[in-house]
């Protein structure tokens, strides 16, 4: 990676635009349950709902970076308790190089989260949300990262 | 047509086993044991005393212990018995008289007038709105108003209108109105005969009357309500849109109390045992006031806290670490209005300290326990069955057959035998047509 | 057979290869170039720019543009193909995708100096050099942000062949049918549909010569890249390095195609797999960065900076 | 796949749920909003959309306007996708036309104190559906056959009472336990609630109407080793411990009755350091006999003690935060029982959670034969010291102010019920999630208690959370008519949502292959070259193939590249950012 992080000056009434993809089994249903918990997280994220984490290709979060997103979140079932199986784990490898790529690529890598959140853990999903977009606040816009 | 083994098929043939079953009650109960028999391919009676089917459920706000409304997860439920094509709804029925046996009973049911056709009725309320009587709703518990000729609530299944006639006037603008010529003030109550091969019973509860306890002030005091009346207050469908408020001055209650175990483990008044849903009803219900208003100050006072089925305890510890509602261990003696400040007082032993207390507040739920229907001892009572001394249907075993009536053929679930919260009766109303269809089929252990 | 067809042969910055591989043709050059009634051609021909700058709108047929616009003599060469030519095509890789010069911008500008002349051991004095020299962009912009291009013919080099079959097609007037399939489509060895414990760097080991590669553990990007190739490097031995680019629609990120199929077939703890794959980003983008999502947000960055400047 | 080649017509319902979702978002502007939104041509909001009023003015609105789509944003789909995709294709539309945004869970209950923040959320989760829906397609509806047989998992009284009923019904039951004999806990208890039968009274007949009837086939000492199929036509491989042999059995129904454990806890008031601290299961094995001796030296016990909730209600420990259900009334009835055979009864509680018909019945007899009950506080829990002398407790009582110590022959532990030690396998193979208690998460945890979202596979007893026996039975039978249920009918629709490959696109490099978990793609070798090709029954619909596949081959039903990639550009191209809005 060669680009520094240059100090960025957060603008003011910015709010960090996040999108969040979900697998229907574990996340997605962490996510109802932390609504009908009534926990409180930002409202920054817009939640994708697909089958399954492994249905994720990276090109989906990379070109999400692409138009503008601050922030990404892939929230799936815990290694080794996959609805599916193992799509999870496909996901998990295909992240680990995406990450690195990101990174190299001078995008903070902190813009993009993995996470693995249970149908029961509502808290962990709206933790998740909620550091997301916390972190994201700090690194400022996408597109001031293109300044 | 249900997929039967040959063996089962000159069993049926043999017995004569009738492949109707009756189900009486349309409550989360007995709807669950008609869709579950309904589903195997078998008909369905399911009789329903009131206008519409759904029970209790239908006037709850929220359930526990997820704070799902319970009007979301009841509704889909309403129209999937109501176009169930093995279904034959008859809500504003009585039981008339059974007879017979297992495989074969008689049954014979009224259908009372409701002055508006079932099959023209498109429940589009124009008859409503040209009514000019107004009656207290009991849906709403009386908090709110209904016309003479009125639906008890929006998601109401048949959504066809009835007509009260007790406070009709009889002057014709509904009928002016109905577009579709539906209403018919002639209507005369209907007698229908049929066969069914098992019945099971599905009458559900009511609550505790709690005037019973004079000190909780209760019917005295304009500010003490029971849970019932306080779901309506909170249910945007209800009388007040969803607006907490006290009923006396329309003021936001900043403090509620909730006293437990009214009506409830009270040996004096005939309700020795415990009712099972009040402490997480009234939890929920402390949780829906933090909601409705955050600053608000919410007390439970309780016995014991009986948390005890799937995700209930968590739901207390959740109520008690991130809502903030406060659990005051102590059974409320008394409560009075303090005509000085408007305040009500609540009159508790704080039994974890040892000291009696006066605690304010602007307004007390009563979370009243649950009894068996006044006329449950009527039906099943033509059907040979008697009712045990707290008045619940009794089981011919907790093991070998916790749903099975001492007469054969004859199944109870949900409340009818006992206090039940919403799980458990829907999951006796599945174990109970599990019993009835295995009538139905001709099978069985002999 | 008719008059010859006016062409034009234009070259940005770039290696020369893919005329190489035109040239490559050899003797069927002999049946090609008759046909061809050079219009300009810097290296072959005696052609100047201005020339080229003279010709009417659209009058020659097609129009080749070799490697990207780096200088700002590329990105008005590149302007100019496009009017004088009625067809342009992207020729190789470097002109579809940014290709190899495209790796740049993993780099600023200032770095890239820095490696090209400043420290650079083999030049004294380690000057940037500014006589004579076209001023530089301060990023790798892919070409198709300049103009837009009627064929792209990707590769590192495009194969003879494929130049053939392309330009016998164009000038036969008759549509270029370029199969979609990866280059797995000619590959002849063995697959067994297992999943790899390790990926291996090219020099570990013998590998398996009947054996698919992936299987083996080397990164090969066959299954990513589009197979106009016809296969050469696999069925010799060495892995796919992508240099076609995405299969169609051609546009596709084909780093985040191959980092999906590698994923995929090294469900691996995170840990190990990062470990295990040297520079992911020069493996997965070597040949097409400038057109890829993280490559235009690079691009994207420059620009804002730019703005930032004049404001 | 149909082709949907006309023109998106969207009709777009935003409902209010009454206050749940407009009490916190501006719903009217929501739908105004999606009036100007491509191919909608039609917006609204409503009160209930599920209502049968909302469903009809859907019905209507499709004729009237010859809506092409649908889109219901309301509460999770997890819960209505099924009600509103039946009112669709009630229509006449298809049912995967209809797309649905989860305003409630999602939205208004999230983020309460933010009614701004939730309605532009809401409006960009509409913009995306919308964007979504514009891109689906109709896929075909498909029944399958239905395997008119049930597999039962579990041999305890939930899994021999499902069996029982199920063959009596007329169908076939395989009841696999793993343990050489049938019966489970039950078997071994002496003191059942609130009657008087032994447990071994209770399951002995059981088991013999099991065991002689001709529909079940019992499979003792086995374990279900491998699971795959689908709704009506499961396959399960079974494993005889004994003699190492497996078998494979085709199922169209499951009923998981797998139970639980009763936690051992170590740790806890000295567990583990004396044989007199036992738990309440361990005292429930004890042979029934004229007196109560004390394990370590057989003598009299005199003095008995209990504590409740041991491993139960400790709010934030994982597996522990639940309350275990049974052992109030338990602790009530033994301690009742015993009563007569010991001098002094001592039990430590929380609360009494005797909620049960007839157990407030047992916790006033207990208290009637001076069984002594006394409440330690929640944050304070009574300690026990083991010494060469004995067993002493001492705590806080609540209701004294002061603190009391007792010295007990026995003490027993009201351990917690956790699931078995293998549930997350267990899960694992099944296809089901767990709620936080450890245990399978039912379907609904209100109205649909029995079923789980596997479709077919069931849940019954303590498998589905804490129970005591007799709630077990009841669970048992319910889970049985939902199996019944399935199999009766004989046939079932299955989802359309699977994969497909494009053979023209397929580049043969076997990605797809190598990523399927169910091994549902294999190689067309009539083609040449062999093209992958997706068998569709064997596909669950997970989509990792089509992320997987480099050539863009494979088409994931309902879960497109581009409907997925229409909702990202939905939220994220705004006109508004597209004119620099945000930046």
């Amino acid at each position: 990676m060669s680009q520094s992080q240059n100090e960025t000056v957060v603008p003011e009434h910015w709010e960090p635009r996040i999108l969040a993809y979900c697998c229907n089994w574990c996340s997605y249903a962490g996510a109802d349950l932390a609504g009908t918990s009534r926990i409180q997280y930002p409202p920054n994220a817009r939640i994708l709902r697909v089958n399954c984490t492994g249905r994720i290709d990276p090109e989906f979060i990379l070109a999400a970076l692409e138009m503008g997103a601050d922030g990404v979140l892939v929230s799936g079932c815990h290694p080794g308790d996959c609805h599916y199986t193992s799509g999870n784990l496909k996901l998990r490898a295909r992240w680990a190089l995406l990450e690195k790529v990101i990174e190299q690529s001078g995008v903070d890598p902190r813009r993009v989260r993995l996470q693995w959140a249970s149908a029961s853990e509502a808290q962990i999903f709206a933790d998740g949300v909620k550091e997301l977009t916390e972190q994201v606040r700090k690194i400022g816009p996408i597109r001031s990262e293109w300044k | 047509m249900p997929a039967r083994t040959k063996s089962q098929k000159q069993a049926t043939a043999t017995k004569k086993v009738s492949q109707n079953a009756l189900v009486v009650g349309g409550g989360v109960a007995g709807m669950q044991a008609a869709l579950d028999i309904a589903n195997q391919g078998f008909k369905v009676y399911l009789v329903e005393k009131s206008p519409s089917i759904g029970g209790r459920m239908a006037m709850l706000d929220k359930t526990f212990p997820t704070l799902d409304c319970s009007a979301c997860i009841l509704t889909p439920r309403l129209s999937e018995v109501a176009r169930h094509p093995g279904i034959k709804l008859l809500t504003y029925s009585d039981l008339e008289s059974v007879s017979g046996k297992a495989g074969s009973f008689r049954v014979r049911v009224i259908k009372r007038a409701r002055y508006v056709k079932e099959e023209l009725c498109a429940g589009c309320g124009e008859c409503s709105k040209e009514c000019p009587v107004e009656v207290p709703n009991e849906f709403d518990w009386g908090l709110g108003f209904r016309k003479a000729i009125y639906v008890g609530f929006p998601q109401s299944t048949p959504s066809t209108y009835t007509i009260d006639m007790e406070s009709c006037i009889k002057c014709k603008r509904c009928e002016r109105a109905c577009e579709r010529k539906a209403i018919d003030l002639e209507m005369e109550d209907e007698r229908l005969e049929f066969d069914v091969g098992a019945i099971i019973i599905a009458t559900g509860y009511r609550l505790f009357d709690v005037a019973r306890y004079y000190r909780l002030g209760y019917g005295r005091i304009p500010d003490v309500i029971h849970a019932m009346e306080y779901e309506r207050l909170i249910n945007a469908a209800g009388p007040t849109h969803g607006h907490l408020v006290r009923l006396s001055d329309g003021r936001i209650p900043q403090s509620i109390g909730f006293v437990q175990c009214v009506g409830a483990r009270d040996v004096t008044k005939d309700v020795p045992y415990c009712s099972r849903v009040c402490c997480m009803y009234g939890i929920k219900n402390a949780v829906m006031a933090k909601e409705h208003n955050p600053d608000a100050d919410a007390t439970i006072y309780y016995a014991d806290i009986r948390a005890f089925g799937k995700g209930f305890e968590e739901f207390y510890e959740m109520a008690r670490s991130r809502f903030g509602v406060k659990f005051f261990r102590g059974r409320a003696a008394e409560v009075r209005r303090d005509s000085r400040t408007g305040k009500l007082v609540v009159r508790v032993e704080d039994t974890e300290k040892a000291q009696p207390q006066d605690v304010e507040h602007d307004m007390i739920v009563i979370c009243p326990g649950i009894q068996p229907p006044e006329d449950l001892a009527k039906i099943v009572e033509k059907m040979g069955i008697s009712v045990t001394t707290d008045g619940y249907v009794d089981v011919a075993n907790r093991y070998f057959g916790p749903v099975d009536t001492k007469v054969p053929g004859i199944f109870v679930c949900g409340c009818a035998d006992g206090p039940k919260d919403i799980p458990d009766s829907v999951t006796e109303g599945s174990a109970a047509a599990m019993k009835a269809t295995i009538i139905l089929s001709g099978g069985g252990a002999a | 057979m008719g008059k010859p067809v006016p062409v034009a042969m234009a070259q940005g910055s770039s290696c020369w290869g893919c005329f190489q591989s035109l040239v490559d043709m050899h003797l069927k050059l002999a049946d090609v170039l008759p046909l061809l009634d050079i219009k300009y051609w810097q290296a072959v021909v005696d052609f100047k720019l201005k020339d080229l700058e003279g010709y009417p709108d659209k009058s020659i047929a097609v129009g080749f543009y070799e490697g990207m616009a780096r200088t700002e003599e590329d990105i008005h060469l590149l302007k100019v193909m496009r009017e004088k030519c009625s067809t342009l095509i992207a020729f190789g890789s470097c002109s579809c995708f940014g290709g190899i010069p495209g790796m740049a911008n993993f780099s600023t500008i200032e770095e890239c100096y820095d490696a090209k002349f400043r420290h650079n051991k083999t030049v004294n004095g380690g000057e940037v050099p500014t006589k004579n020299v076209p001023p530089i962009a301060e990023v790798v912009k892919p070409n198709t942000d300049y103009v837009e291009f009627d064929v792209y013919l990707p590769g590192c080099p495009p194969t003879s062949k494929l130049i053939l079959t392309a330009v016998t097609s164009l000038l036969e007037g008759k549509p270029m049918d370029l199969p979609p399939h990866a280059v797995c489509h000619y590959c002849k060895r063995e697959k067994k549909e297992t999943p790899i414990s390790e990926v291996l760097r090219p020099y570990v080991g013998q590998a398996d010569p009947k054996r698919c590669l992936l299987e083996q553990g080397y990164i090969c990007l066959g299954s990513c890249t589009w197979r106009l190739c016809e296969g050469p490097c696999v069925n010799k031995g060495a892995t796919c390095r992508g240099c076609f680019g995405p299969v169609p629609p051609i546009m596709r990120d084909h780093g985040a195609a191959s980092i999906s199929m590698l994923g995929t077939y090294a469900p691996m703890e995170p840990d190990k797999l990062v470990a295990q794959v040297k520079d992911p980003l020069g493996t997965f983008y070597r040949f097409d960065y400038a057109t890829s999502h993280l490559g235009r947000i690079r691009i994207k960055r420059e620009d804002m900076k730019k703005e930032e400047h004049h404001d | 796949m149909m082709g949907d080649k006309v023109e998106p017509r969207i009709g777009v319902f935003v409902c209010h749920c009454g206050h749940n979702i407009a009490g916190v978002v501006d719903v009217a502007a929501v739908a105004k909003m999606a009036m100007s939104l491509p191919y909608v041509v039609f917006s609204t909001d409503y009160m209930f959309m599920c209502a049968d009023a909302g469903q009809q003015l859907i019905r209507d609105k499709i004729k009237e306007l010859n809506l092409n789509r649908v889109v219901v944003a309301s509460c999770s789909p997890r819960m209505h996708e099924p009600t509103f995709r039946r009112v669709v294709e009630e229509s006449g539309l298809n049912r995967y036309l209809f797309d649905q945004v989860n305003l409630r869970e999602q939205v208004s209950w999230c983020h309460m104190r933010q009614p701004k923040e939730a309605t532009e959320k809401a409006m960009d989760l509409v913009r995306m559906s919308v964007a979504r829906a514009a891109q689906l397609q109709s896929l075909p509806i498909k029944s399958v056959n239905v395997t008119p047989r049930t597999l039962v998992v579990g041999g305890g009284i939930a899994g021999l009472r499902a069996s029982l009923d199920i063959a009596e019904r007329g169908f076939e039951v395989v009841l696999v336990e793993r343990l050489p004999e049938l019966g489970g806990h039950v078997r071994k208890w002496t003191h059942l609630f609130p009657a008087d039968e032994s447990g071994a009274q209770i399951i002995g007949p059981l088991v013999k109407d099991v065991e002689k009837h001709r529909s079940i086939k019992v499979m003792q000492n086995s374990e279900v080793v491998e699971f795959g199929g689908y709704v009506g036509n499961f396959t399960a491989k079974i494993k005889n411990h004994e003699t190492g042999r497996t078998k494979s059995v085709d199922v169209g129904a499951v009923i998981m009755a797998t139970g639980f454990e009763p936690f051992r806890p170590f740790g806890y008031y000295g567990y583990g350091e004396s044989p007199d601290i036992i738990t309440l299961a361990e005292l429930q094995e004890l042979p029934p006999r004229a007196d109560l001796l004390r394990p370590s030296d057989g003598k009299k016990v005199n003095k008995l003690a209990f504590i409740g909730c041991v491993g139960s209600r400790e709010a934030g420990k994982q597996g522990h935060e639940h309350c275990s259900r049974h052992c109030c009334s338990a602790v009530a009835k033994a301690a009742s029982d015993l009563k007569d055979k010991v001098g002094e009864v001592m039990i430590l509680y929380q609360d009494i959670r005797t909620y049960g018909r007839g157990h407030e019945e047992l916790y006033r007899l207990a208290r009637s034969k001076f069984v002594i009950y006394s409440r330690f506080p929640k944050d304070s829990k009574p300690d026990v010291q083991v010494t060469a002398n004995g067993i002493t407790m001492r705590w806080y009582d609540v209701l004294s102010g002061d603190y009391l110590e007792f010295e007990p022959d026995l003490l027993v532990l009201a351990s917690a019920m956790v699931p078995p030690g293998d549930i997350a396998e267990t899960a694992k193979m099944f296809g089901l999630t767990r709620s936080a208690d450890g245990f399978f998460n039912p379907e609904h945890i209100k109205l649909a208690p029995l079923t789980t979202h596997t479709a077919g596979v069931m849940i019954a007893g303590a498998a589905q959370a804490a129970k005591n026996a007799s709630e077990s039975v009841v669970d048992a039978s319910g889970a049985a008519a939902k199996a019944v249920s399935l199999m009766a009918r004989g046939q079932v629709e299955i989802e359309s949502t699977v994969s497909h490959v494009i053979p023209e696109l397929c580049s043969s490099c076997r990605t797809c292959v190598t990523a399927c978990p169910y091994g549902a793609i294999s190689m067309d070798k009539s083609r040449e070259p062999a093209v992958a090709l997706v068998t569709e029954a064997k596909c669950h619909g997970c989509g990792t193939c089509a992320a997987a596949c480099p050539s863009n081959a494979i088409i994931m039903y309902h879960s497109t590249d581009d409907q997925i990639m229409a909702m990202v550009e939905a939220f994220l191209c705004t006109p508004a950012q597209v004119e620099g809005g945000t930046a």
